[in-house]
């Protein structure tokens, strides 16, 4: 039974557009119970993991996706004549950490983090979905709030925004850092 | 703690550069200039700030399209940049004038740089953008300085720390750069953006662009002599849209007899969503944007 | 060397978009020769034929795809409707734009902005109460008017219908990109 729970799952991780989270193989699959789902999920991420397939399970933005393994990187760019993948600006990265660890949050308080300009850097990541507009704050002027999107999270390989170490975890680091 | 410093944003020249520094990024993010002279009574020319290193380089003699105005003589490269930090006023500009001219100018030539009239058809969409948010009663736009002067940012992490994470993700972004799933480069992860958006001028300018980059290919024709008036066309643009209900902005454009005819329509369609005549908005799915007029709602009714 | 080049085409068959011919893996693996590729490819079907997975790779269109076995037709099936009812079409989304900055409108508005039968469409947002039916024009023939609901707010997650961003705002954002 787990054996064929685990090959189902397989196959609804490999034809789902987006990353299959477990609510949705729970809606697909009434009869699995939760328990059984999460075990079977955890032997078939080990199997492909640990097997001779050039492809893996990788969990991504709050569900699992089919990936290439990292050291078939060359051939794969061949194949799509990609050369190297864009990567984000530093000032980019310091304007997407900001939002990350204070959204939602306003254009004024990233400036005040940043200490700079941030427009450009919100333009970027908004026309790159890494971010998106989510409503407005009631504060004078009523600002945009920005959010992280789960392309983000899928983006940098996070599974959620748990994933980024805490604002005492941070503190810690740069102590042992500076130490 | 961020108590240490002062929160004001810094303007751009005292920090680390933003990753485009183009003469767009001056409209906002600046601190104000202190009040500026009027505008002078002789037109301004490229000697008069020849010594600011920012300015755009002069442009080789006889090469681009020159504008006279009575407060201006040059390119509009440099009439933005003036405009910016504040040497001109943009009052003193006549955007009219500019189109009609530059519509002359066009007629004169007997080819047609797409590369070199896209650049001036973009500089002239921010220059509507400029005089449009000084020339109507816009809606309250968020001012960062306004929110930084009545709040606390005291919960705040240091930049060192979000710059710690900025590290972090950058090794990750390298981690995940080399593992491909099949959405890496086919559609956009679905999630809940909101897909229809109303379009800038910029959007509608760089549309423009591509579609004058694809006629040109297909040898839009230039006819010679004919006058097309500003008012006309605008007339004509708001018929279309009254009697087909939409339009597509690029189709419409795509339609017109010839390069000034389009020209002039693009010219007015900036004129006619500056004015809140008429709303574009942007199927992002399929990159189309669509142009109607805004109606007043009618009445409210009970449910 | 073969068990390489093997895994090497398999990741390019996951990678690829269409149906992966054998040309086009000569060019991205010019080093490999003709029958040697032949042959991996042989293996690599058999492997995945009798291997424990629920994917496969099979010949399509002049080209190789992975697919499903057939045996998990039917989860796979029940999820595909599924995603299929979570993700509103374009069509949907257009209607459901010329609502918001129309409303209250009727469906004849919406035809006339949309320039196609929104019919479909307005039924799958009353469905998903997405949009309501708010009253009646009075015009000839009293045509319904709809609204969209707070449950589009939350949907979009926006707290009232005038944080839809204002083009001024998309404009200082996207006037960095371009300028």
């Amino acid at each position: 039974m787990t054996d064929n729970l685990k090959s189902v799952i397989e196959a609804l991780i490999f034809i789902s557009v987006e990353p299959l989270t477990t609510d949705r193989i729970k809606e697909a699959l009434p009869d699995a119970g939760e328990a059984e789902i999460e075990e079977a999920l955890r032997q078939l991420i080990d199997d492909y993991a640990n097997g001779p397939q050039a492809i893996r399970i990788t969990p991504s933005a709050g569900g699992y996706v089919f990936s290439t393994k990292p050291e078939y990187d060359v051939p794969v760019r061949a194949l799509l004549q990609i050369e190297r993948r864009k990567k984000l600006s530093g000032q980019a990265l310091e304007t997407l950490s900001a939002i990350a660890y204070h959204q939602p949050v306003t254009q004024a308080e990233i400036a005040a983090i940043r200490s700079v300009d941030s427009t450009h850097s919100l333009h970027t990541l908004l026309e790159n979905k890494l971010i998106k507009i989510a409503g407005r704050k009631e504060a004078p002027g009523r600002p945009l709030l920005y959010r992280t999107t789960d392309k983000f999270l899928a983006y940098f390989g996070l599974d959620s925004i748990d994933d980024l170490p805490s604002a005492e975890e941070l503190k810690k680091l740069m102590e042992q850092g500076n130490g | 703690m961020p108590d240490e410093r002062d929160p004001r944003p810094i303007p751009e020249e005292s920090g680390p550069a933003p990753a485009g520094g183009n003469p767009g990024a001056a409209i906002d993010g600046e601190t104000p200039a202190p009040k500026t002279p009027a505008a002078p009574a002789v037109p301004l020319s490229a000697a008069a700030i020849a010594d600011d290193p920012e300015a755009p380089a002069p442009a080789a003699p006889g090469e681009g399209y020159q504008i006279k105005l009575p407060a201006f003589e040059g390119p509009l490269d440099l009439l933005l940049f003036l405009i910016k930090k504040k040497k001109i006023e943009i009052h003193d500009i006549p955007i009219s004038i500019i189109t009609r001219e530059y519509l002359v100018y066009l007629r004169d030539r007997s080819l047609i740089n797409i590369d070199r009239e896209a650049e001036f058809l973009l500089m002239a969409a921010i220059l509507i953008y400029l005089k449009s948010q000084t020339l109507l009663p816009r809606e309250k736009v968020a001012d960062p300085d306004v929110e930084l002067r009545q709040r606390n940012f005291d919960h705040l992490l240091p930049i060192e720390r979000i710059q710690a994470v900025a590290h972090l993700l950058r090794d990750k972004e390298e981690e995940q750069s080399q593992i491909w799933t099949r959405s890496t480069f086919n559609a956009p992860l679905p999630d809940q953006d909101l897909d229809l958006v109303e379009v800038s001028l910029f959007d509608l300018a760089e549309s423009f662009f591509a579609l004058m980059k694809r006629k040109q290919k297909e040898s839009f024709r230039v006819i010679k002599g004919k006058e097309i008036s500003l008012a006309e066309k605008t007339e004509e643009i708001v018929a279309a849209l009254k009697s087909r209900g939409v339009l597509d902005f690029l189709d419409y454009l795509w339609e017109q007899e010839s390069l000034e005819d389009a020209l002039v329509a693009f010219f007015c369609l900036l004129e006619l969503i500056k004015a809140r005549i008429v709303l574009a908005v942007q199927e992002q799915l399929f990159n189309t944007i669509k142009v109607w007029l805004r109606r007043e709602a009618p009445p409210e009714e009970a449910a």
